[in-house]
């Protein structure tokens, strides 16, 4: 061990054998990235499926949807869904797309398989914590799941599971008993999932870096990943103890969020003094560092495949990492824009106001890098490019309207209704997806050795893109004209008049989601059939793509790390592959355009 | 393929906003005397959203016009000014814009929430809970009756607890389901919450405001046109959330009156 | 328990005194600019900088509880209630565990690096930190056990109830301290301990120590 | 011999014809001739009920546009009968006439955001439909005290929505609600055995009730409950009257 002069050997734990050791518990980053994206996959489905019969619902109210009885014991007598179920369908929606899938994909999935081989590690430094994390997070996505048959259905409480809606048990509504507290046992076990994931990303970043592999020559999609898991062992530190009080306010009679005096069916309630702007506090505080946990990676993932696909690198690349950085950053400090209305002080309303505000700032930032970047730049146009173009215009659109959200005093007319509803769903919704697809798009050769089909990829992006925009910007005019979030049914008020936009949004929402299953089929279909990839199809120049073969082997780069000899993107150079030099070449190359 | 890419962003950032200048689904008309602030707020901050949307929505797809496809041989450029500029650009365009909104922004709110009541403003107390909004009218001794969670009954409309029998001040008391007020006449609205979280959000009277259990809450506002407006619950409470509601009447004073002679004799 | 250790090449030093091949080893080349902040000799085996990752998220956690429990105290149903005494007993216990566990680190340190070529008896200090450790546990059941004997329990008043949540999480962690030092103890035993892990262990010990202390501040002030 | 065969055939006939008339006996009786009637009255003034403001749904608030509707706990009629009074016996009863739950499906209908009937009387394990005859979502609550092994359910009915068919194991006085609409509340009073409920006019009448000495209990939601002892001989119906006394 003290040999010097085995320097860079590669040589820890010999490659598993056995199937279970291989596939289902192994401690292999790779896997376990897989094993995530599997997850995600499948979480996706669930949620959009979910969201479709909420559509439908919210188009037709009393359709009978076949077979929904099947969903649910009472949610749905004679098919047509009722409003607890509706209400339970959404929350469900919205925690597994949040929890599942918006925080596992970009983060826990793309950042597992590649974070280690983008810093040139042959593994995470912990990976039985690795190993535990993917299955807690598992175990926790059954747990939420198994909801829909235990007692009387999934919690209705919303993800942000406001107390004391979420804290004074089965008399608040159908599943407030036993589904919030499988419910915040869910999202507890999350958290140690998440917590363990943060810890070897970070601990990846700082210790496993391989030689020459300072940490600004990492590739932006690594430096996203590095500072979401920063964000993340903070946020989900403050989650887990807010989700083990809303447990114990349930069943062992503790009143942390239960305030006194609440009568419900003419009884008074037997908490007292519990704090229900507390469970707010607690939870905005995780929550919105939770949007830029979703959305981070994405942005992370976009300006990698971008920087690639452009053949240039990025105006700055040192200004995004600090933009990305300051997002972190602010993003704890204007969690209060959550509950501008929510009685908390007015000045403090005031007072949260302005970091909202300027978050905008590095926001702008990198979006200007990213067009700034684009200028002068040889743009290749393929279904990972696509969706990460299509990824910056849709959080343009969905950002600026967070110009509104952000001050109290027209936040008054949108808070709770659609618009805001339009707004995450852009922002940290579709743009998220974006960056997952581009990611897969991009980084599906190296994952399984075979290239995606690239006519599919791009008539899934056409869907997507344009259908998109066809859900989502009516969302920002219904919010305009008032209309409420959360509700199940219109009655015969005034937005009434706003059905006929919602039954658009629905045939909207049903086109797209269908050409989500061209990606499915696009997905599968590639993985046994597709062309067999090469080492680099895409020329481009980070660690990730210098494996000695393609999926890489089980230590990732074989019996010798790579050294590191340049910033991660060296385009528009001159060398001897071309236009671009990888970042594990020692060859030295005159860069052609850099006179700024 | 790139060019039809630039032509659909440009067509959907185009058809985006022609709903919002056209106002096809816009906010409901301003009948108080506070929104008028709001209002200009609003439009304010949607030019500037409006500009920086569409603006970064057309670079967007003028770059990806005129930079894909290159020819062969072809050099990369570089942005004039590079990263620089544009965090420039970002501190001092966005800076300035987001300061702006953020100053202007702050003066309709304190509009609404650091002014004081006036002292001749009208109290109503409203209650929610799941899933309806009760008012209180403290009746001709101007006093509210004490409220006893003990004795509130749904089945029996006692929805404030109100001890009748012993309690002189509940006997004038009017409890309704439908709140009244005069028109220009400032109202003091006491609010607090039976169960669960709830809010009070009229559209019409740029009020939007959370009930949190365990606090008492108040706002304040004058409606200056006459009319019946809805109340919806904004805050998700339940099953019923979707059907919590309730009506706002802007009466003038006689019609006012009126409607409360008639509900006295209801109780 | 005089166990001896006199075996230098099987317990792994650490990478402190000579640089050691294989992974996490980036000692970097001379970057192109010049001037790279991050770019260090060798980096840390992951342990020491994993721990202080650890550290920060127990310490966000229990930040969390504070600020419930801060906000909580405002209300008007709470009421003070006097902490059984067997605390300041187990607080002694607790840093008395801390120092038996540091006396040992610092034995086997020196002998890692060197500076002695044998070390008396680091294990039974490794036993006697983990002995107390564990009578710490038992210690906070008998304060719980005399906090029910005055009909105090987790749902009678909100400080009950922060207190048994309270210590309840923190005995947890010191259990899994507690099975970190038996690892400790064993690896030793094995000859395979590395320098990083008992420092991660001995860290990860000491602040349960310092966050008793701080959560015993904060359940007897009377804010 | 001969005698003797002819003496036993004449015994066992006896026999035969008097056990079968003991099991016809009873057959018959509790086939249900008999029963208790009577009629439940109001002494005093009929309190004043409070109207119902049902403005939040606007469905609700036009089927009551012409004539409000009031609060149904004491409903009397031009007589002084007091309807909606629950009768049942509480002593008395062989077990026989307790065994099985009437196979009859009662039906609570939701109505112009009323309940209909407001108090529906069953017996424990006999099923009961809740259907709704409106255009609006009803949410049924019934708040049954676990304790007695009646489980509480809440569930809702949207309009074009299937009937929900439930029973209750254990007697018990439930109170049911709507939880959307919060004015509508109604009873159902689970008992044993046979029971009856008075119609506009505060008459009633149990059947199926076997002659025996028996003790009736009339409940009704405000004033509590009150109880008869009550004779029914075989083929006359036993006869009860109650009088509330108004608060």
């Amino acid at each position: 061990m003290h040999d010097a002069s085995a320097h860079n050997q590669v040589a820890h734990h010999a490659p598993p054998t056995s199937f279970i050791r291989k596939h289902v518990f192994s401690l292999d980053h790779k896997v376990i990235g897989k094993q995530y994206y599997g997850l995600a996959l499948v979480a996706v489905l669930v949620g959009m499926a979910l969201s479709w019969l909420m559509r439908i619902h919210l188009g037709w109210t009393n359709f009978a949807i076949p077979g929904l009885h099947l969903l649910s014991k009472n949610g749905a007598p004679g098919n047509v869904m009722t409003p607890e179920f509706y209400l339970q369908l959404m929350t469900m929606h919205a925690t597994i797309m949040v929890f599942f899938v918006l925080t596992t994909a970009p983060f826990a999935a793309f950042g597992n398989y590649f974070l280690p081989i983008q810093v040139g590690a042959e593994d995470m430094p912990f990976p039985h914590f690795n190993m535990m994390s993917f299955w807690v997070t598992f175990v926790a996505f059954l747990v939420l799941v198994s909801s829909f048959f235990v007692g009387q259905g999934p919690t209705l409480g919303g993800w942000t599971q406001y107390a004391p809606l979420s804290a004074l048990g089965e008399v608040t509504g159908p599943g407030q008993g036993s589904g919030v507290v499988l419910w915040a046992i869910s999202i507890a076990m999350f958290c140690v999932g998440q917590l363990l994931g943060s810890l070897n990303f970070i601990t990846t970043t700082l210790d496993m870096r391989t030689r020459g592999m300072s940490l600004w020559r990492l590739p932006l999609s690594s430096w996203s990943w590095f500072i979401t898991s920063c964000m993340g062992l903070t946020a989900f530190a403050v989650l887990m103890p807010a989700c083990i009080l809303l447990i114990l306010d349930h069943v062992a009679g503790t009143s942390f969020f239960a305030p006194g005096g609440s009568v419900i069916n003419d009884q008074v309630q037997p908490h007292s003094g519990g704090s229900t702007l507390l469970w707010q506090h607690l939870f905005w505080f995780f929550g919105h560092p939770e949007v830029y946990i979703a959305i981070v990676p994405g942005m992370g993932i976009v300006s990698h495949v971008l920087v690639t696909n452009m053949r240039k690198p990025m105006l700055s690349h040192r200004v995004l990492v600090y933009s990305f950085g300051a997002l972190a950053v602010l993003s704890y400090m204007v969690y209060g824009h959550h509950m501008f209305v929510s009685g908390m002080n007015p000045v403090s309303s005031l007072a949260f106001s302005f970091p909202t505000l300027i978050i905008t700032i590095p926001s702008t930032v990198i979006v200007l890098i990213w067009l700034g970047s684009l200028y002068g730049a040889k743009l290749r146009i393929n279904a990972a490019s696509l969706f990460s173009l299509g990824f910056i215009s849709m959080f343009i659109a969905g950002g600026v309207s967070g110009f509104f959200l952000a001050q109290p005093s027209t936040d008054i007319m949108l808070h709770a209704t659609y618009f805001v509803v339009g707004h995450f769903h852009m922002v940290m919704g579709v743009a998220a997806m974006f960056g997952i697809f581009a990611g897969t798009y991009f980084w599906f050769p190296k994952m399984f050795g075979r290239m995606m089909n690239e006519t599919l990829g791009r008539i899934h992006f056409w869907f997507s893109f344009v259908g998109a925009y066809a859900i989502f910007m009516p969302f920002h005019y219904l919010g305009m004209a008032g209309n409420v979030r959360r509700y199940q049914a219109f009655t015969p008020d005034y937005m009434q008049p706003l059905v006929p936009l919602h039954q658009f949004i629905t045939i909207a929402a049903l086109v797209t989601g269908v050409a989500q299953l061209v990606f499915l089929y696009n997905l599968f279909h590639s993985r046994f059939w597709g062309k067999p990839a090469s080492d680099n199809p895409w020329q481009a120049t980070s660690l990730e793509w210098s494996t000695p073969t393609t999926p890489p082997p089980h230590n990732n780069f074989g019996d010798k790390l790579p050294e590191v000899y340049h910033d991660p993107y060296q385009y528009g150079v001159e060398s001897s592959l071309g236009d671009y030099v990888m970042q594990a070449s020692p060859e030295q190359v005159k860069t052609v355009h850099d006179e700024a | 393929m790139a060019k039809f890419f630039a032509i659909t962003i440009l067509v959907i950032a185009i058809l985006s906003a022609i709903p919002i200048l056209r106002h096809t689904w816009w906010m409901a008309e301003d009948i108080s005397t506070h929104g008028a602030p709001i209002d200009e707020q609003m439009s304010e901050t949607m030019a500037e959203a409006g500009i920086s949307f569409l603006a970064s929505q057309f670079i967007l797809a003028f770059f990806i016009w005129k930079f894909s496809n290159p020819r062969p041989g072809e050099k990369i450029k570089n942005f004039p000014g590079g990263a620089k500029a544009m965090v420039w650009a970002a501190v001092l365009l966005v800076g300035t814009e987001v300061l702006a909104l953020g100053v202007f922004g702050a003066k309709a709110w304190a509009n609404v929430y650091f002014t004081p009541p006036s002292s001749s403003a009208m109290p109503v107390q409203v209650q929610s809970g799941q899933f309806a909004f009760y008012f209180r009218y403290p009746g001709p001794d101007g006093k509210f009756a004490p409220i006893h969670p003990e004795l509130i009954s749904e089945s029996t409309q006692n929805f404030y607890g109100l001890d009748t029998n012993n309690d002189p001040d509940a006997k004038d008391d009017i409890v309704t389901a439908e709140m009244a007020i005069p028109v220009n006449r400032e109202i003091h609205l006491l609010m607090h919450s039976k169960d669960v979280g709830h809010s009070f959000f009229v559209p019409e009277l740029r009020v939007q405001q959370d009930f949190v259990p365990g606090l008492d809450l108040s706002l304040h506002f004058t409606a200056t046109k006459v009319g019946r407006y809805e109340i919806v619950c904004t805050q998700l409470c339940g099953l019923g959330h979707y059907n919590m509601k309730a009506y706002l009447s802007v009466l003038s004073q006689q019609d006012f009156d009126d409607w409360m002679k008639k509900e006295a004799a209801m109780q | 328990m005089a166990t001896t250790v006199h075996e230098p090449p099987k317990i792994d030093a650490g990478r402190d005194s000579t640089r050691l091949p294989g992974n996490g080893n980036s000692r970097n080349l001379v970057p192109a600019d010049g001037k790279l902040p991050a770019v260090r000799d060798y980096s840390p085996p992951p342990a020491s900088t994993g721990i202080w990752v650890v550290l920060a998220s127990i310490g966000m956690s229990f930040l969390a509880f504070t600020s419930a429990l801060v906000v909580r105290k405002a209300a008007l149903d709470w009421q003070h209630l006097t902490l059984p005494p067997i605390l300041y007993l187990n607080t002694l216990v607790l840093i008395a565990s801390s120092f038996a566990l540091e006396v040992a680190r610092r034995r086997i340190g020196a002998f890692m690096r060197r500076r002695e070529s044998q070390v008396a008896s680091p294990t039974r200090w490794l036993y006697m930190a983990l002995f107390l450790g564990l009578l710490f546990v038992a210690g906070q059941y008998g304060a719980w056990l005399q906090l029910r004997s005055q009909g105090l329990y987790l749902s009678t008043n909100p400080n009950s109830s922060f207190f048994y949540v309270l210590t309840a999480i923190h005995a947890l962690h010191v259990l899994g301290g507690l099975t970190g030092l038996a690892r400790v103890v064993y690896r030793l035993n094995k000859s395979i301990l590395r320098k990083s892990t008992l420092d991660a262990t001995a860290y990860y010990w000491h602040f349960m120590d310092g966050l008793w202390l701080y959560l015993l501040v904060l359940l007897w002030m009377k804010l | 011999m001969r005698k003797e065969s002819s003496f036993a055939a004449v015994l066992s006939a006896v026999v035969l014809v008097c056990s079968g008339a003991l099991i016809l006996n009873q057959k018959v009786s509790a086939a249900g001739e008999g029963k208790i009637s009577g009629t439940v009255r109001l002494d005093g003034p009929a309190p004043h009920m409070k109207g119902i403001e049902m403005s939040k749904d606007p469905y609700c608030a036009k089927a009551h546009a012409n004539e409000p509707a009031h609060l149904e706990q004491v409903v009397v009629g031009s007589n002084g009968g007091l309807q909606n009074v629950v009768l049942y016996i509480t002593e008395g009863l062989p077990a026989s006439a307790l065994a099985e739950a009437p196979k009859e499906v009662l039906v609570f209908d939701q109505k112009n955001c009323m309940y209909t009937p407001h108090v529906l009387a069953m017996d424990a394990g006999q099923t009961f439909k809740v259907t709704s005859s409106d255009q609006t979502t009803h949410n049924i609550h019934p708040l049954p005290n676990p304790m007695t092994g009646n489980i509480p359910w809440n569930q809702s009915q949207p309009p074009g929505a299937a009937p929900i068919e439930k029973s209750w194991k254990a007697p018990e006085v439930i109170p049911v609600k709507c939880n959307i609409h919060p004015w509508m509340n109604g009873w159902h009073v689970v008992v044993k055995g046979p029971y009856a409920v008075t119609d506009g006019s505060g008459n009633y009448s149990i059947n199926n009730v076997p002659p025996g000495n028996y003790a009736v209990t009339a409940w009704q939601e405000l004033y509590g409950t009150q109880t008869q002892k009550v004779t029914v001989a075989a083929g006359k119906a036993g006869t009860a009257d109650f009088t509330f006394k108004a608060k």
